[in-house]
């Protein structure tokens, strides 16, 4: 913008500016890029700003600093306060799924696609609510629908469902067909040992009734 | 023409009826109908003309006026006009309803319009765990290998057991809780012992996972196909359900 | 942690946790959940402590400060530099919320719980696809189901909400009241047309909660 001039006030304006970019800045910001940004004339001038705010957050006693990380610069807490902060994730990670949900997931995953009944009636309780929650969550979606009295909508998992699972390793894995398969799920003993369910419909341990 | 940029605007027939009302300064409480569904009517060819996908609703709208209209031409009874509804009515609480979430809608806009202009901190890199120390964790994929032997060892047993209750993941987590209180490792087969029930060892795994997810849990091997071992994790901030301190 | 003191010292280190907790986190964080977090013994410490660096960040001249907002505090920064930052996010930031969306934010803000049917029984036109972005940008969300054939889903506002718009709470938006009487220019008729809301319920679509 202006020219080089080498008035304080200048200086500051461009220390603010870097202040507030590498602030809401996700990533690690290059003094080049920094630069270009703010109309700074030189990477040299946001290093000094860079190096000024750095004493600033010191000698004032801030709870955070700027780092040199990547070939950039970014602000991140003192390790110092690493206890506290880690608190503060550590509790948000137990805001995620609720227990019912969870175990609605589990039947879905396992039994896909399966209808809102089919799962009712292993949980024994109404599931209204947590499959509206898990579809809101992308986490199961309608994949389609059976057969029967009001052709009830199918459940299945989705891709992000594997990604809250916490799985990394996305393409090594197994289908959940392939899961199925291995895990025998369907495969039950040829002749039961145990009368068929029906006269236990609120125990959750009977739900292969819709097999074959 | 100005009709052409803001034809494309209007969200409704509702949205349109209320330009032509504040267009004509007309009176919301008193319009005149045949006056409104004339222009209203005016616009919906033009639009059409233009090409543009007129959707239903509006068409929906146009029979409501032409059926307001007629009512409204139909003799009024002597003396019972207290009691007699305007044709009206219901159109003018709509639209009055409708106004007030209109001018909400601009409100938020102003308000969003603030906001976009501040960032707030967007990095939230949680500090870095502390290193494992022996062995390696294992994925998901692990687990579900060795879940798949716990499948295979009941197949075999061919034992079909019925779960009393309904058993909850909230519940598993509780037991493998107290499990962990006692001691501070456990064979991740362990945890299935005396599970014949499918839905049952579905909810264990699924409360293995969460407590890993939660950070209660670390699940490692010494090599692959050795036997997964769940461990606690380092105990010293670790936070109950409530959010408060704990450790 | 320690007995409450009233040193320097301890304060001090409130505010420099405060500060370390309000920086590492991308939400508003609740006063009563930093004293939880920092062990400061009230929620009133922990408000002192954000008025302190509220006015250090003002005196020093930073180019961010804290804002209260859904219900919580959090440090964003100073409008001034919206240009700058802007450019920093340029391409990746998202696109303002249309009209029709904010309409039907507007309802459910106003109105929640709400089904989709009652939102176009307001709007008068199908509310399919908002409802959909509304949803992804989590700014709504399912909160149940309603009473009636198909037991349709219920949307209510999500903290995001009120955070995206820059609200404290609800108590940030003019009432609906406030709202009609923007309109008091309007004639009033001698005798009203409309009755006086509250004393119809028959219409199955509005909810009985306009009365107010």
């Amino acid at each position: 913008m202006d020219e080089n001039t080498d008035t304080g006030i200048d200086d500051r304006s461009i220390e603010r500016e870097v202040e507030a970019l590498l602030f809401a800045s996700d990533i690690p910001l290059a003094a080049a890029k920094l630069a270009a940004l703010t109309g700074a004339p030189s990477s040299r001038r946001v290093l000094e700003a860079i190096g000024a705010l750095s004493r600033f957050y010191g000698e004032s006693g801030r709870g955070f600093t700027i780092v040199e990380v990547a070939g950039g610069y970014q602000l991140t807490t003192l390790p110092e306060f690493s206890g506290v902060v880690s608190r503060l994730f550590k509790g948000r990670k137990k805001a995620k799924l609720t227990l019912p949900a969870l175990e609605t997931l589990a039947i879905v995953a396992y039994k896909q696609p399966i209808s809102r009944m089919q799962i009712e009636a292993i949980r024994g309780v109404n599931c209204d609510g947590v499959l509206a929650t898990l579809i809101e969550r992308e986490v199961i979606s309608i994949s389609g629908r059976g057969e029967g009295i009001g052709k009830p909508y199918l459940y299945s998992t989705t891709k992000k469902f594997l990604e809250y699972m916490g799985l990394k390793d996305f393409g090594d894995l197994p289908s959940l067909d392939e899961l199925e398969r291995r895990f025998a799920f369907d495969a039950e003993p040829s002749k039961p040992l145990v009368p068929p369910p029906g006269n236990q419909s609120d125990d959750g341990g009977a739900p292969d009734a819709d097999g074959q | 023409m100005t009709y052409q940029v803001r034809l494309v605007q209007f969200e409704g027939p509702l949205d349109l009826l209320l330009h032509l009302i504040r267009r004509d300064k007309i009176n919301i409480y008193d319009i005149p109908i045949s006056h409104i569904t004339r222009e209203y009517l005016g616009y919906i060819e033009i639009m059409q003309e233009l090409e543009l996908e007129v959707a239903g609703e509006f068409f929906v709208m146009a029979a409501t006026l032409m059926r307001i209209k007629s009512q409204m031409l139909l003799p009024r009874h002597e003396g019972f006009e207290e009691e007699e509804a305007d044709p009206r009515e219901e159109l003018v609480r709509n639209l009055l309803e409708y106004r007030k979430f209109k001018e909400a809608a601009h409100h938020l806009a102003s308000k969003e319009e603030d906001r976009r202009k501040v960032f707030p901190r967007t990095a939230a890199t949680p500090p870095a765990e502390e290193p494992a120390d022996e062995g390696f964790e294992v994925s998901l994929y692990d687990l579900l290998e060795a879940l798949q032997s716990v499948f295979k060892n009941i197949n075999q047993q061919a034992v079909y057991h019925v779960v009393p209750d309904s058993v909850t993941v909230e519940q598993k987590i509780e037991a493998i809780r107290a499990t962990l209180a006692r001691r501070s490792e456990v064979l991740f087969t362990e945890l299935f012992i005396g599970e014949f029930a499918k839905i049952e060892i579905i909810v264990t795994f699924l409360a293995i996972l969460e407590m890993i997810k939660l950070g209660e849990l670390v699940a490692r091997q010494m090599s692959h196909a050795a036997d997964i071992w769940l461990y606690k994790p380092g105990v010293d901030s670790y936070i109950d359900a409530n959010g408060s301190p704990n450790g």
